[in-house]
């Protein structure tokens, strides 16, 4: 149903403008709400996007999914601050839109090879040797721990990502099976163990996709409110 | 001093060193004024433009002398190396972005692109097709600016010929303040330097 | 061809190289015939001898091109400062990375720095504070070294005897990651990072 294309996507952004092109839509905030299914599923199925980003996808993902409960609800009063984000999100997605088409034009001058070139600098001109006063031996170690201490660490990244991409399909079944033993419970006490915001998120997703399997039923009974999360009947 | 002269001083000047040189760098070396390089640089590039096989190439107040990228073919065959090289559609975008809206803090790169972009930004550095200042404002963060090295691969004499420089070097109207700067906090609350995505993609 | 067009390839190519070039090779480089290029320098260095600031030198067959020595007094004041201006902070860093790693490649400084060092290097190299050498392994590419005359200033015969050199010699990348040195090659190994071998022949 949605085969875009092959390539993996890098970011959200990249993603969310792909769908919207795609059927040839403006970017207003209803088209937006328009492709944000498509958008979860792709994170869901951690299909062709690049899993070190999930992040960043997650965070797309919370927006749209404020945009399409709006847009099934129009009576939902969203803060100050979630407006600013729905509106936000549009922004944004405009703005990348123009880089990156204009990256595109960056990419085939840059094929061109309409290249100038530089000379070697002076050529021909004998090194003086002029050493740098005042500064020692020590003063060398000082900086060379300067650049060792300044080296990126690759590994602490690596770690979060890993922790990531087992996430929405591990909470699903974690939530399906704390649901069989207790029946009923509800989301504050889901997302109580919650390390940061993505968790919450990733918690909130695995919710809505279990409403749609209908594996489970779902009820907030006032804005704000918990909601309630518990099994279908009869099943 | 007698401008053909000081014409004449700067070329020596700028083809011996051949690497890019700061106006007040050049003032000094020259013994004029910086208004006096500068117009002795305007006419320099005035008189290369006439079809001749050398260019001046500006990013703000740093001079390059470089050849006429026209002549790259022939020119080409001589240096041999530049092996044709693909950037990626990353690279490209984060190249443009910093093109254009250069001097940028990664954050404000990474709030356009809505993702990581410390791994890129570092292929590039080392590339050389970006630079890299203190950001005198806050001393954690960097500012990226396009290189002499991007400018040349793209046979261009300033950022401002770039295509559509005119429209893009702005920001979009929004609403109300920019506000990317505050959303970008979730992207980037690691410290600059650490934070490299672990895939090896190459530029 | 046109002989304008020409003279714009030949002096193009003249730059870049830098060095002196046979008369047969330019006709190779330009495309065109012996007679026809001869003609072309005959016109560029009378366009320079109308004071400008470079010049032609020909030495029985071959060519290079040069700059006015009428300026000689302004590029001794730009080598000058080349040589005695302070050393950056980057330069600096540069340095003691060579000095506890070196013989090193530039694609490895780089690595750990994770910046382009190829101006930085050259700085260095005018000083006579590094030595370069011809990589036996890899050809295209120099190996670095601290020069002896400044390990002399600092009073040591060897580099063995830099502080803590025993330690900080040794490839434990501190964080405890050894990736960053395996990423780092992913980027650098492409030739592209060797472009120009020209600006390393120099000096």
């Amino acid at each position: 149903m949605y085969q875009v294309k092959l390539d993996k996507f890098e970011g959200p952004l990249e993603l969310l403008l792909e769908l919207i092109e795609k059927e040839k839509l403006s970017i207003t905030e209803l088209n937006l709400a328009h492709v944000a299914d498509q958008y979860l599923e792709h994170i869901k199925d951690n299909k062709n996007i690049h899993l070190e980003n999930l992040a960043d996808f997650l965070s797309v993902a919370a927006k749209l999914i404020l945009i399409k409960s709006r847009a099934l609800l129009p009576i939902l009063k969203f803060s100050d601050e979630e407006e600013e984000e729905i509106e936000e999100l549009a922004h944004q997605l405009a703005e990348y839109k123009r880089f990156k088409e204009i990256s595109a034009k960056i990419g085939k001058l840059a094929i061109a090879q309409q290249v100038s070139y530089s000379k070697a600098p002076y050529q021909g001109i004998r090194s003086v040797f002029y050493p740098p006063e005042g500064i020692n031996a020590y003063d060398l170690k000082n900086y060379f721990q300067k650049v060792l201490s300044e080296i990126p660490v690759a590994s602490v990244l690596q770690e979060e990502i890993v922790g990531e991409i087992v996430t929405l399909e591990e909470r699903i079944s974690d939530l399906e099976i704390a649901l069989r033993n207790k029946l009923e419970t509800c989301f504050s006490e889901l997302v109580a163990q919650a390390k940061d915001k993505i968790d919450v998120i990733v918690s909130f997703l695995a919710m809505l996709e279990m409403v749609k399997q209908r594996i489970i039923h779902v009820e907030q009974k006032e804005l704000f409110h918990d909601i309630k999360l518990s099994m279908r009947s009869g099943e | 001093m007698d401008p053909e002269k000081l014409k004449s001083i700067i070329e020596s000047i700028l083809f011996v060193s051949g690497e890019p040189l700061a106006l007040i760098k050049l003032a000094k070396v020259a013994d004029a004024t910086e208004a006096e390089v500068e117009a002795a640089i305007s006419g320099l590039a005035e008189d290369y433009a006439k079809g001749r096989g050398l260019r001046i190439i500006k990013i703000k107040d740093t001079i390059q002398m470089a050849s006429n990228p026209d002549n790259a073919e022939f020119v080409g065959e001589l240096v041999k190396s530049e092996i044709q090289e693909n950037l990626s559609q990353a690279a490209l975008e984060v190249l443009s972005i910093v093109a254009y809206r250069g001097p940028i803090t990664r954050a404000e790169i990474e709030a356009i692109r809505g993702v990581n972009c410390s791994f890129t930004l570092r292929a590039l550095l080392i590339r050389g097709l970006l630079d890299r200042t203190e950001n005198i404002k806050d001393n954690r963060r960097y500012l990226y600016n396009i290189s002499f090295d991007f400018l040349k691969k793209l046979g261009m004499d300033s950022v401002e010929k770039l295509p559509d420089w005119e429209t893009l070097n702005k920001k979009i109207e929004e609403g109300g303040a920019s506000a990317p700067e505050k959303q970008i906090e979730s992207i980037t609350e690691t410290p600059e330097n650490e934070k490299l995505p672990a895939n090896e993609e190459s530029l």
